[in-house]
């Protein structure tokens, strides 16, 4: 496999291969995403930090219902004051392995983004993820930021203005029109889109206590049952905008990961998979997609980026 | 017909790993904070495996097997779902995902299990298992007074021969129950110790077992979410509690 | 089993059990619509005409990709002229069986609707169902009628206006909204909702051919897949109206049917499942509902109906 | 480590139902119009079963399994997607889903296979099983003209006695495959008979078999979507040809 080239190189970033683990999974401290990058990782992703602290939601908040999980954890969070300090110890531990640190984030104001943004660029992340699935207070519906063409594309100008840092920003697939998400955002700045968040809301209802079993009723649905959902949202975005796009949802082998590649996607985030095939899975894939390229005669991702999207 | 293999494409059937219902088919008392649960259900686990107990509208936590057939739950009224599930009597219902994560694995040929308060709970379904292969099984018990010894009667039932310690000196030696296990290692040098109870007993166990070059496991606990490896609400120095644990073979370094 | 009563009567029109069979599923012709009568189906939906014939797309068209399917069947019909005939034939057969015809229809303007459903109504269905998930191409926009509440709305009155036969508005998951769609329906006299059309679009990306399967790209995903969407639009929809409706989406077996009755569904659709279990699935699933009804007690539907929409 | 059974829960591998690639080992011509394709694949397949052969960018469209193992099918060129089939050529590849439908079954000791243009093609599946539970197998094979006659070599390979006949009477007797079947099931009275070939072959096959009470069956053709028994597209007088059949032991009353 020596002639294999997995790397990829996103805003100037280099990543080893294309799999990055998604924010929400495992990102809860340095310990635990230096074991992630230990274990193969082309880059992590720490779990998406707020303005200030939030206990999440009440248990059950992540379940497996047979063809994927569905989750409301409610982005519990010690707050970016607190967080600085965890990504900056986290950085510490994977600079030494070449690993690449994307630190996510949120707010509930376009304001509040850009605050968010500024501290937490004080860790020196490699990159920032822009979490804009969060209702956004300041809409009259409540309706969340990730949903509106105007209100993404405010979040991701005042973040840009914020810090120096490239910016990603994390897309919904619950839009009426994602290209029209993904056009905004290019516009107003953003470096890299990934995609998807979860899908939904979804729920599911214990037949036996006859109410919705999360705590929180509805929750977001991942894993194999959203693949096709992702793969279109991503070839959709690719077939919009330049930048580079890092798909995300229902990947669990490097077969999937090639036909996310196909879409067009630069990278590959790998999320519900941590829980289908443990945090092993990230050697897993580099050997599932090696073999796939060598197979095919393939040397370099950028052999096989995008194809689905022509003719 | 079902097409062949729709069971598996479908995928539908896998509700397996939602909660499950079982009813309390009877309540044990077992010290003034404790209490054990007996379910009208029976499931494949392993000792040291835990479950995740649901009761609708109130929360879902973890709680270890104290014994897989009846499944049998072993609960300290702590908190506000401690007490929820103090108030079920029998017929009436709860939910619970597993057996969930690692557990013991057991080895050598006498060993011995160092109980502090409720961490007996395991360590009744890996003495179960420990008589089952006739392993030889001593049992350190320690609590508070003698009110809060947990299953001395039990683990004597089963053939274990049991010590007892409490830290007022109401029962058994005075003192903790790490002075229990200095003391017995030194006499019998067992094949492996068990631990399961607080993070600074642990950790004691930790030094006396290292110290003397003799293989233990403990069982942890971490506040948990999603029990099921994925959320990193557990993570203690890296490792997952619900899934890489709740037994570890030594206990992770900064822990 | 006598005691258990499954029936239920939706806009006065009795089914003698909660199962539908869904539009586009089989529904092809007389024969094989009596045959799902014969085979146990409460009512049966035949397959959606439009104003004109459409060939559809080129296959593939149908794919199973592992947790659920996903279509691009390009509603083929002969169209509504054609159609009224086959309805007719097919309404002759179901009578003696007392299995009510549901005829399904789409336009692509507000008038079409209204002439379509004039049309059909000659036949004589028990009820229409509107399918309003098709582009609306008075639109600048082209989005589906689905998507805005007052393009669904003009649709529902226009074809209340057309014919005095009870209408069922068919919703669509891919949008922002449901619980709007769904109260500007009512308000505009829809006399029950179905929900859910399939989810997406959704792709298929083949890795040996570096191209989407479908020939249409992308497709509607159905099946297992969509279960937790289609029981939290159902959910919704039933907390915000209170015409009846008809759960879709993911029903395989019997306790899925009731998780869709808990949400508040009457009765409960049945698409894919055809196709994972036969249509033999029609008699398995009362045997499941019946067999759960039986072991909580239950006697009729309306006695859990709704009961995770409490408390 | 894998969650167990995570292959079952996570769906994921059951790409097994979408096409599956194969590369065109050879190319035999068979008539003018008639062309084998044996690919470097093999699968488990009963005779009567049959593909969804897709060419991306062209279609998808049933063909009649010729062989599991090398995988075979042979084609007739009547249109688009069988022409854009007779383009290819070894190295060249197609992807299948499959096997599909109903089959033959197998009975009786002495059968007779009836068989009008490519529908040659899934009997010489079922004579190669035949041949392999010793059955006497007879062939009726019927064409236009000489030139147009399908597998009468390969049929007497596999040990089966074969007539034939032309319209044109430019080869064997004079005349339809459906007056061949009539003197054959009056001399030799079959044990069953299995007939492919066009709706009116199969009709005639019908009438003649029902006369004499000789069991049949018929493997039938209508335009197919799906493939999987869900769109309707293939049903005829209640069945749907895709899932109930291809092979049907009688003739769908209406059909
Ligand atoms: C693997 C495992 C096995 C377990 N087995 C058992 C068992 O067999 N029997 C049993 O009784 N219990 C067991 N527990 C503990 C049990 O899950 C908790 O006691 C229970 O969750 C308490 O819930 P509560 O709502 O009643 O109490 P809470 O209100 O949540 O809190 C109870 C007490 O714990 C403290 N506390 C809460 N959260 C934390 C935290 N994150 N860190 C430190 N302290 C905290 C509180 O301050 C309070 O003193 C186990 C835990 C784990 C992880
Ligand atoms: C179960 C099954 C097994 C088959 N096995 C074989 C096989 O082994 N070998 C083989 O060569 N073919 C087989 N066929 C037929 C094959 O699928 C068709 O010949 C092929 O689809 C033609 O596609 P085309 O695009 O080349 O031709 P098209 O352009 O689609 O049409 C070819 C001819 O068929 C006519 N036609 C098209 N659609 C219809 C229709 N709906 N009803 C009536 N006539 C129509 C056209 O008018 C034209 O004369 C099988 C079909 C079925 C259903
Ligand atoms: C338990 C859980 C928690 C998540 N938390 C976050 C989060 O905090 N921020 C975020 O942007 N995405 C979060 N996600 C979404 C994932 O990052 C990912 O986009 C989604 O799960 C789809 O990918 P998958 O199918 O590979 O899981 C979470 C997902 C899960 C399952
Ligand atoms: C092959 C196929 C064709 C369909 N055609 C139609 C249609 O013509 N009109 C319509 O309203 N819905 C159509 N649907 C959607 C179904 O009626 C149903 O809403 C959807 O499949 C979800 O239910 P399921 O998961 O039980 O399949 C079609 C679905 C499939 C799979
Ligand atoms: S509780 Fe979520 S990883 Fe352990
Ligand atoms: S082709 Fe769709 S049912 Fe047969």
């Amino acid at each position: 496999m020596s002639r294999l080239d997995l790397s990829v190189t996103i805003c100037g970033v280099l990543l080893k291969n294309p799999f990055v683990l998604a924010s929400g999974i495992l990102g809860t401290g340095a310990a635990i995403l230096e074991r992630v990058a230990r274990s193969g990782a082309g880059a992590v992703t720490a779990k998406s930090y707020g303005p200030g602290p939030r206990a999440g939601y009440p248990n059950p908040t992540v379940l497996d219902w047979g063809s994927g999980l569905i989750n409301a954890v409610g982005l519990p969070n010690p707050g970016v004051e607190v967080g600085v300090g965890e990504l900056l110890e986290t950085k510490e531990r994977l600079r030494p392995l070449g690993v690449p640190l994307i630190a996510s984030f949120f707010a509930d104001t376009v304001k509040g983004y850009g605050e968010v943004a500024r501290t937490i660029a004080q860790a020196g992340p490699d990159l920032l993820e822009i979490n804009i699935s969060c209702p956004n207070v300041e809409d009259e519906f409540g309706q969340p930021f990730a949903a509106d063409p105007r209100a993404a594309a405010q979040v991701t100008l005042e973040v840009k203005r914020a810090t120096s840092l490239p910016a990603i920003v994390k897309l919904s697939p619950n839009v009426a029109d994602i290209k029209a998400i993904a056009r905004a955002v290019e516009q107003a700045g953003a470096d890299a889109i990934s995609a998807i968040n979860t899908l939904g809301p979804g729920m599911v209802i214990d037949i036996e206590a006859g109410r919705p079993i999360l705590a929180h009723r509805v929750g977001g649905i991942s894993g194999p049952a959203i693949r096709p959902i992702a793969v279109r949202c991503v070839y959709d975005i690719c077939s919009a905008v330049s930048i580079p796009v890092i798909g995300i949802g229902g990947v669990l082998r490097g077969q999937d990961a090639v036909e996310m590649i196909m879409a067009g996607a630069s990278a590959v985030g790998i999320g519900s998979a941590v829980y289908y095939r443990g945090p092993g899975v990230f050697k897993r894939l580099e050997v599932e997609l090696s073999t796939y390229m060598e197979a095919h005669g393939y040397a370099r991702l950028a052999d096989f980026r995008g194809v689905a999207l022509e003719g | 017909m079902d097409t062949p293999g729709w069971r598996i494409s479908g995928g539908s059937p896998l509700r397996d790993r939602l909660p499950r219902v079982a009813t309390v088919a009877r309540v044990i008392p077992e010290t003034s904070k404790v209490t054990t649960f007996v379910l009208d259900a029976a499931i494949k686990a392993r000792p040291g495996q835990f479950l995740m107990v649901w009761l609708p509208g109130v929360n879902e936590k973890p709680f270890s097997i104290v014994c897989p057939d009846p499944l049998t739950i072993t609960v300290a009224n702590v908190g506000n779902f401690t007490a929820a599930l103090h108030r079920l009597v029998p017929g009436e219902r709860l939910w619970y995902r597993g057996a969930l994560g690692r557990g013991f694995r057991l080895s050598g040929r006498d060993i011995l299990l160092v109980a502090g308060g409720y961490g007996a709970a395991p360590l009744h379904f890996l003495a179960l298992a420990a008589r089952d292969s006739g392993m030889a099984v001593r049992v350190a018990l320690g609590a508070r007074a003698q009110e809060d010894l947990l299953f001395p009667g039990r683990f004597a039932g089963l053939g274990c021969r049991v010590w007892t310690c409490t830290e007022d000196g109401s029962f058994g030696e005075s003192g903790l129950v790490t002075d229990l296990l200095q003391s017995l290692a030194d006499q019998h040098r067992p094949g492996s110790v068990y631990a399961c109870g607080p993070q600074a007993m642990l950790q004691a166990v930790a030094g006396i077992c290292e110290a003397r070059g003799i293989p233990y496991q403990v069982s942890m606990e971490r506040y948990m979410r999603c029990g099921m490896g994925l959320c990193g609400s557990c993570a203690v120095a890296g490792r997952r509690v619900c899934r890489d644990g709740p037994v570890f073979s030594r206990l992770p370094p900064g822990s």
